[in-house]
Formats: C-alpha cells, structure tokens, sequence
C-alpha cells in the first residue's frame, strides 16, 4: 500500500525527523487558507499515487495565497497517469543549499533492509543508479540489531563533510529505518533531504510503501489507505479477495494463482491476443469471488471475450462452476466465454457448467486459442 | 530417491485442527505421508483422524514423536512464531503454506533458521512432494507419477499444471518443489538445483520462475557451472506490466529489473532450454533426450 | 538500583500487565483515605529496599481503614535490615486461587536474559531451586529476537492448564520482558503471579532491579532513585563517584580498584583484624575523591585504624597523597592512618606525605600488618 | 611468544582524541606498541602525536593501514557501538577499556562478535601486555618484564599487585590479560587458559579470580581436563557480604553462589594452588618447580 506524501511525513515527523511546515487540502479554498498561514511562496503538491507527478504538471510554485489558490484549483481533479487528484499538499518554499537522497528498501537478494543513500538527491535514485553509481552508498541493515550509529554515521559522512550535518544526517537515517519497521515498511525514502543555508537538515518529500501483510497488526496505519486515489475495480477486487490488475487488450482472465494467471496472459499474447488483465481469484473456494471476478471483468467495455483457467487443487472446479452459472443467471453475458477446468472435482463442474448451457474444456492452450479467436471475431 | 522429502520422513503439522490444516493433513495421511503429530495449543491430549495425537507445543510433540519435519498451516500473522517454534524444537525441515507473512518478520527468521541450520520451504508456497514416497503440502498427489523429473517453481498452480503435462506425457517426477511466491524465501532455485543435481534418480529438472527478482538468473549462473542434469525452464510474466505486484508479492517488475526477457536471456545463456508456454515441456524434455 | 514495589508495580503496568489497585502513603492518614477508597481489607506494605519484609512485620493485613492507618503507623519509620520505612503501599485484598512466579534475570554464564517461571510461587524462588528444583522452568532469551510468542507459550504451560490462563500468562511475560529491557534491568520479577477464583491473572508484588550502567541513557527510570531509603554514606560515596560499602570491622580501607580493595580487605582479615568497609576509589586521579573517602571512613566511629593501599597505574600516586593532605589539613584525624603506595609517581607521593608528617609503606603485607595492629591496640 | 597480541599487532585505537585514549596511546607508542591509526569522528585528517594518522570512521582507519586490533578508550554509552563498528571494519581483536557498558548492550554484542569470529577483551578491562612486545590498554608496562608466566585476572590493581611481586621475584610473564570485572565478558579464563595451554613460551599460569559468578569453577573443571601446566590461583572477596556489588558489577555473591569459599574449592579440586594472599604467587610458582 502506498502512502501519500502527506501521510508518510507524519509517520517521519512521529519518528523525530525534523520536516518542514505544510498542511494538506481537498479545496483551492483551504490551499489559499494554509498558505496565507506560512505567509510567502509556497508550494502546492498533488497528493497522487504516480511518480513523475512534477513533469504532469502536479507541482506548482506559488509566490502568495492567491497563487496557490489558482495553482490548487488546476491540480485538483487533474489526472496523473490515470489516477484523480483529491489532494494537495501545500507547504512553504524551502532555501536549499544541498539535496541528498536517503532511503531504505527490502533487499530481496540479501534478505535484508538496506540503506541507499546519495549526495545526488532531488532526482529520480534509479536514474542516479543507472548513471552515476559511484554517487550511491548501500548498507545492509541486519534486522535483529538494526540501523547501528556507526553505521548511520558511515553513511552520514558520505553525504556530508561537516560534523554537525553528519550527525544530524546519521539520526535521520536511524529514525527512518525506526519508522520505516514500524510502518511495516517494505519501502521509505526522503527524497530529497536537504541543507538549508544555516546548516539544519531537513526532509523535503516524503515516500513510504507498506507491505500489504502488516495491516492487519497495524489498524493505524490500514486507515491511511485512501481508496478514493485508488482504481475503483482494483478496490473492489481486493475488498472480495482477488487480485485484479487492469490491462489494456480484450481477453478478460480470470484464472486461480498468480503463475498460471501470468502464464494464461503469457499464453493469450502467444496466440495473438491482448489479455484485458490479471486477476488471480485465489486458493481458497467461494463462489461468491467468482461472482465478483465476472462483475469486474465484463464491467470492462473492452473485453470480447472472457477466458476461465482453473486448475483445482484447493480450489474446487465444482465451486468455480457454481460461481460462473450463478453470477450469469443474474446478468447475461454479453461477450463469449471460454472456461477450461481440470483438477479437484472436475466431473462435476462439467455437469453443473453443462446443465446451465456451458461447455468446458480441460486443454489450457485450446482453451486460449478459442478465446482468442472469439476476442477477434468480435473485433 | 528424491529431495528434501522421502519415506524418513516424520512430520508434525502445526495448525492441524484448523480448517486448512485439518483438510489437508487427512490428504498426506491418504497419501501415506508418515504425519507422527499435530500441533494446536490447548487442544494438547486430542487425537486427529484417530491416529495423530495432537500437542500443545512443537517442543512437546517432537519430544514424543522424533519429528524431523513440519508444515505450517497457520494464519499469516502467527507463521513467523510457528516457524520460530519448530526450529527451537529441533526438526530439520520446515514447509510454510501460509500465504501473507510480512516480509519485515522473513527477514529476522532466516538469520534466526540459519543459526540454527534448518531449512524452510516457503512461506506462500505449496510445499513439496515426492511421488509415492512423501507428500508435505498441498500439491495434489493424483496429478503426479514416480519418476526421474525434478520440478522446482515459485508457484502453485501453475506447478500444477506443469506436473499434469509432464505425467500426461509418461514423465514422471522425482520431487516436486514449490519454493513460493513471497520476496524473502528460505529455499531457493540454487538450492533445488543443488539437491536435484546430488539425487541420483533424478535425471532432468524442470525450473518455473516468474517476474521481480534476480533469483532465476542467479541460478541460471549457477546451472552454468554446477549442474550436468538437462534443465527446461519457464517464466511467467512476460505481458506483466512494470511496477505491480501479479498476485505473488515478489512478483513485481522493479524499473527495468525483473523482467521476463531478461531472465529468459539468462536461462538461454546458461544452456537452460526455455518453455514459451508450459505445454512445452514435454516436446523440450524430448529435444533433450531425456526418457519419460 | 533497586525500585520500590510501587514503582516496579508501575512500570509493570505501564507495559500493559494486569496489576491490581494500589496507592501509595507516606503518612498514616494517607494510608487510611487509600484504604478508605478501596472500601474492604487492604494489605500495607512497607516499601524497602530488603528482603524478608514479611518476617520483620512490614507487610500486614488490614480489614478496614482504621486498622490500615493502625498499621501504617507501626510501620512507616520501622527500621527493616538497617533501612528505615518511608512508605507504605496500601492494596485490596485480592482473593487467590494460585500463586506462582515468574521472573527475568540476567544470566552471566549463558550472557543472556534468562526467564524462569515456578507454579510454587509467593515464596522464594530461591528456596523453590534448592527444595524443589523440578518446578522451576527456565528459558534463555535471543536478546536479538526477544521473548518470541511461542516461547511465552511453553512457559505458560508449565504455570497452567487452562488456555485461557496460559495466554494471559504468556501475555505478561512478554510485556515483563519487554518492561526489563525498557527499564535496563538486570532482574525483573512478579512473584506471586496470582489466578483468581474467577480465572483472571495478575501482578500482585513486583521486584525490578536496574543496571545503574543504565540509568545515563534513562533519566525517567534514573528520577526513581530514592536517596531517602539508602544508606547515607554509601549515598554520598556514590555522588562522589566512589564506591563504598559499610562492613562491621575497625580497620577503615581506602585502596583504588575493586580486586585490590577486595583483597585488602581479605588480607586485613588474614592478619587477624576486621575491614570496617569496602572503598574503591576508582580509576581517575582525583584529590577530592580521597577526601571524600577520609570522611566517610572517619564517621564511622568503630574504625579504630585506616590504611590507604594503592597501586598506582591511571591513579597517579601523589594525587592521592594531596587528597590525603588536604584531607588531615582540614580536620585532624583522631585514629591513626597507614599509607601504602607504589606505581605512578610513587616518589612524589612518598615527598609530599612525609613532608606533612606521614611516612609511607610500599609493600602491601607489611602496611596491611601495621594497620591491624594498630587498630588492635586501640580497640 | 605471547597470546593475543604481539609485535604482529596492528592497533587502531578508538577515540584516539579524548582525555584517557590520547594520553593512553602516548603510554602504547613509548612502549613500542604499533599504533597505526586512531578514529574519532569529525577529526579524521587530524595526526596524534605527530605519527598517528587520525580517521573519521573504523572503516577507513583499517581500509588505510590493514589495522587487525583496536582498542576502545570511547565513554560507556558509545562502546558498544565502537565494538560493532570495529567488528564491521573487520579487525580480529577488540579490547574494551571502558568501564560502565550496560549489561543488556554485551548480550547483543556477544552473538554479534560471534557470527563474526572476532574475540573482545574486557569491557571494563585494563586490556593486555605482552612484555617487551606489546602493550594495548592501561596496565602499566614498567611492572613487567619479559618471561614465561602467563597471568590472567579479573581485575586491574590487584593484576598489577600480583605482576609486581612476579617481576620483583624475578619471574617474568608472557602475557597479562585483564578479562574485566563485568558479568559478560567477551574472553573468560577457559579462553586465556586454552591459549596459554597452546603457546610454547608459556610455563606456568596465575589466575586471578573473584567472587561471582561461576567463570573460575568452570575454568578449573576445564584446566583439570585440558591444562597440562602449572597454575596458581588467587580468589578475591573472601570477606565480602553476600548481595553486595563490590565494586565491578560481576563481583557479587547471589544468594550462597559465587563465594570466594566454592571459587577456592574448585581450584584445589582442579589442582590448582590456592594463594592466600596475593603474596603467596612466588612461593607457590616455586613449590611447584616452576623457574624464575
């Protein structure tokens, strides 16, 4: 789960990183209101889920109030990378003599956190990683002792010369690495983490990325998830227990597991169709999900035809089947639908399938061809 | 033979009066997986399918029974403590069904299992079998067939249904790994790899990878140098957008890395024959000469 | 640094263990109104830093207020092993369906936190070892990882049958574990762990001991230090950075390092005299240490002779000969002292004592005989 | 010969700048210890004493002169870190001089140094000497004088007393080590009797414990097995009251364990010879045939 900006300072400022001034608006109104209250320019940030959002036109220099008020009435509402704009974060202008990157990310390679760091902040880390590696310092952290201070201290001294500023650099780091667990984080930057004239180090953007896993003994931080910012079918997807990712092509899948609902979009683009998307209903049997899934899928205008893969192992075909007949007898299908089953309780999906005017087939690669060839007639 | 898993095998279930424990631990007995123990706490003194007694805790149940194995079916949120648990009470082998372990609590178990040199197989993954010996998990026995194919996979029913392909086409399996789909997990590919090429009856592998990660180029290196056995290999993923997560946490394009292409340019470098699609598996085993 | 029970009690507490009510006094009325707010029996217990309380009439049973002022009254000011009362806690009388222990300490062979349950609670534990070893059960915790649940759990069963009971046990000792490692303790203990008739578990008494390593790091566990309820000398001792512990005998010992004062002592001993006290005057070279030292050995009026022993290495020798000096200049000594010096700086020592009149040894055993001898003579 | 360290001994000594390291690390170089680097942070680029070159972290000061040692003179709420970072930067052996290091930071530190093979000396310790080879830590080098007994001790005064009465009766030491007065400690006396046991030059070997704890009980059970050479030993305490700390935070008798009374009696049973006095240390070397 991503946190927006607004959030993920919070969560820095409740771990003693020293952040800015700033508030967050839903209107031009309250935008015009916080940055009277900072007094100067200001600056007015979407609150938005996509990268690049300063390249879309998401942030905005403001010199006084009224400004940010034209600038909020802009950003609000706009759409960055398919996604609305609900709010925007507005703080004051900073004076920066350096920026610096600072993150911690779950290294799957070493099984640890590791600390990134990067007198080259301000810009995009993976472009500093690609161009100019030397300019990054990386540092496993083990877990069971955390971030040490020498440790911090190291990575300090590659950012900065001076001691105050090292330290002051070191602490950050440390309480990033605090907030980032107790986030349950699998992912925490400040990008960038500033100098400013006197001296002081301040963090200027905040990111956090949760691991979905960790909600559930986390309450606090589960309702920082803002599903108005999120894509409503995906919502809607997850609220039933399914993973549904919206693709652009005409094959709607549904299929149960990750792998073979990747190897069925694999296998659709081998034949020369365009999955519509991934959606995966699970291990688990409910009828209920597949009832979900269809919704989903044929609410999709682009989909011509629907793809069904199930292999039943914990999943019963004969639920699976249940759940297809069901969620038809409450709305015609208007698109074709191909379902092969194979697995626990096969015999019996065909009867229910049949009995309800389906054909099933148990071949994966007939199964995709013909639905494909179906997306393309309808085409 | 066969790896990991065989007729030594003494198994614990830990979350056996649970409803996925349960379901599934009356499977293995089926399949005449030696199931010696279960574990819930408080229902200690039980007996399961009247002939697995259950105990309050692991220490107890493998004090009483000799447990060299266990199998996590446990809700996410107590599976790092159930893995800790069953490593101070001393098996060897530890398989983690449960989907949904924080990442956060994987990267203080592994240090913790290393120390004290157990493996684990998992978490989120579907556990191993070797056919008509030993079935820890939930890999359906009925799709599999004694043979000489090691088939080892980052995911559940696409295994599946690489297995039915393969036993469909008389090619029988000498184990079936299923390492999971989770960022942080105790085996991975190189080890299968290793154990597979040390098993004398197995005679080719069968690698199922996926999108995010590195981990099947870094075994495709170490196929390269290390193993002599034939390998056919697979990635699902390759439609998969940059940037989500396709239902397995740990798989995930990150920027350009992770993707499909560029481990299937591994596989090919490492001589690794690479499936377009899983039917494939059986026309590559053929090219390969390998004998079903 | 031990805390009292109320304060142990709170911090328990504080950690989310079931404690039951409890006030503290320092005045007889205090404890009545307490009592008086509870309504029924209470117990009042005297709050003291030593063991076996019970026995010395420091913890009585009151059925009403009046009888707890009563009380009160008889024990605040008592002196309990040489320690003067200065408050009572006053709690309910809680009904008991089982006592049993549970405790934290720091074990040095295995150099971790080591915990140890007894279902034989509400007697020492010590006692419970050398009786009844088998109903002791005792865990080494991974500090790296902490009391992990399932650990608790095995714990637990070893207390009780009921689940219920074995997690709400498992419960506490997690959150005692977590309350010594926040105190920095090196023992934490509820003892005795009661169940009620009704199945609740609770903290009725609570002991924890603080690393005093600790306290520079901790300065709301090092504000509970309570100078009131030590002993004087060894209080200021402490402020001056000494340390000092009051013994029986007439022999006053004043040597630098703990292994040298040790076997000072025991060679007082082995030529036939008593130590009065234990004094290291630790590592630096501080003059004002010294006469700090002479004025806590000299208010003792048992000591009959008082021998300085030093080997000098950090401690430079004539640093302690000023001490001495300025020491004597200031108020005559009324018992005779003997001066063993040798290492750094030995012959400026040795100048600067005998130019005010003392002579100086430099072999331990002839200066250790001198001293006993004339501390015999005196006596 | 020597134990631990030698001329071989490249030090590095932490906070290099303060109050006790720096007039320490004088006291090392005029001893003829290699001192090849000091760190204290913000003073890298700085040289101490016109040789020794200072840096900001351990990292660079071993990464600059191939250091195998150091030695920590830093205030006690920063030695634990000082020992974590000297055992990242990868020296071999860390001596702990500082006094008042939390108990609950050794019992991280020690499962930390021990995944990383490096041996700490103290906390709380005066460190070791060599005699006539090298110094690292505060025992005064002018007590010493090169020979064949091998003293290990608990203590720092008392260690000096009992060196004393050994040079002045003419009885040289191989090496002194000051393990510390704290309860956990990085080397114990089985580690120092072990090496002393395994080092040629070493004829004979004084110990010198205290009360609390069962560190000298075990160590006797170990040198009646293990230890071929003489040993005296020494147990201070003897008149200490029970539940007192006497001064180092291990020197205290808990309930009836850890007396001086159980210490000497271990000893005896081990064929150790009991000193009564710290005097007693030449008589009993020369019972026991041993040759100034």
């Amino acid at each position: 789960m991503n946190l927006h900006e607004y959030q993920a300072r919070a969560l820095l400022q409740a771990a003693g990183i020293p952040v800015p001034d700033g508030d967050v608006a839903a209107t031009p109104a309250e935008a015009e209101a916080i940055a009277k209250r900072f007094g100067g320019g200001v600056v007015v940030k979407a609150q938005v889920h996509a990268g690049g959002r300063g390249k879309a036109g998401g942030v905005k220099l403001a010199k006084d109030a009224a400004e940010a008020r034209a600038h909020a009435e802009k950003i609000l509402g706009m759409t960055i990378k398919g996604l609305t704009v609900e709010k925007v974060l507005v703080v004051p202008t900073a004076d920066i003599a350096s920026e610096s990157y600072v993150g911690v990310i779950l290294d799957r390679a070493s099984q640890r956190p590791v600390l990134m760091v990067s007198p080259a902040g301000g810009i995009d880390i993976e472009e500093v990683a690609a161009t100019t590696p030397g300019k990054i310092m990386k540092l496993g952290v083990d877990p069971r002792f955390g971030l040490l201070p020498h440790q911090a201290m190291q990575l300090g001294f590659f950012l900065y010369d001076e001691l105050p500023q090292v330290r002051a650099a070191a602490a950050i780091m440390r309480q990033l690495y605090d907030a980032f667990v107790r986030a349950g984080g699998s992912l925490a930057e400040i990008n960038p983490l500033i100098t400013t004239p006197d001296g002081a180090v301040l963090a200027l953007d905040a990111k956090i990325v949760v691991d979905d896993n960790e909600l559930d003994r986390r309450p606090g931080i589960a309702a920082l998830r803002d599903t108005a910012s999120e894509n409503p079918a995906e919502v809607k997807a997850r609220e039933a227990g399914l993973t549904f990712i919206k693709l652009d092509g005409s094959v709607g899948c549904c299929v149960n597991g990750a792998g073979l609902a990747m190897a069925t979009m694999d296998l659709v683009k081998y034949y020369g169709g365009e999955p519509a998307n991934f959606l995966d209903i699970g291990g688990s049997s409910n009828p209920e999900k597949v009832v979900v899934a269809l919704e989903i899928i044929t609410a999709d205008p682009r989909v011509k035809a629907i793809l069904f893969n199930i292999f039943g192992g914990i999943t019963r075909c004969d639920d699976v089947a249940n759940g297809i007949v069901t969620a038809t007898g409450r709305t015609k299908l208007a698109v074709p639908i191909v379902i092969r089953l194979t697995g626990t309780n096969e015999e019996l999906a065909v009867k229910i399938l049949e009995r309800a005017g389906f054909s099933a087939l148990t071949d994966m690669d007939e199964a995709v061809k013909r639905a494909v060839e179906l997306a393309g007639r309808a085409a | 033979m066969s790896i990991f898993i065989d007729r030594a095998t003494k198994l614990v279930v830990q979350g056996i009066t649970g409803r996925d424990g349960s379901f599934h631990t009356k499977q293995m007995l089926e399949y005449g997986t030696h199931v010696v123990a279960g574990v819930t706490p408080g229902k200690g003194g039980q007996t399961f399918a009247d002939k697995v007694p259950v105990f309050d805790t692991m220490a107890e149940a493998v004090a009483a029974t000799g447990a060299n194995t266990s199998v996590v079916y446990v809700p996410s949120r107590f599976a790092a403590d159930a893995v800790y648990e069953a490593a101070d009470a001393g098996v060897r082998l530890i398989v983690c069904i449960s989907e949904g372990v924080p990442v956060l609590d994987m990267t203080r178990v592994m240090p913790y299992l290393r120390e004290r040199k157990v493996r684990l197989i998992g978490p989120n993954c579907p556990g191993a079998i070797s056919p008509g010996r030993c079935k820890v998990g939930i890999i359906p026995g009925s799709i599999c067939r004694e043979g000489t194919v090691g088939v080892v996979s980052r995911s559940g029913t696409l295994t599946y249904e690489v297995i039915h392909q393969l036993t469909r086409a008389g090619y029988g399996q000498s184990s079936c790994i299923g390492i999971g789909g989770d960022p942080i997990i105790g085996t991975n590919f190189i080890d299968c790899l290793a154990a597979f090429e040390a098993d004398p009856d197995t005679k080719a592998i069968v690698m199922i990878g996926e999108i995010g990660g590195t981990d099947e180029q870094q075994a495709a290196e170490y196929a390269a140098a290390h193993v002599t056995k034939p390998i056919v290999g697979f990635i699902a993923g390759q439609t998969a957008p940059p940037g989500r997560r396709m239902g397995h946490a740990g798989a995930i394009i990150s920027g350009a890395s992770g993707t499909a292409a560029e481990k299937m340019a591994a596989f090919t470098r490492a001589g690794i024959a690479v499936m377009k699609r899983p039917a494939d598996v059986v026309s590559l085993l053929k090219e390969r000469r390998v004998a079903a």
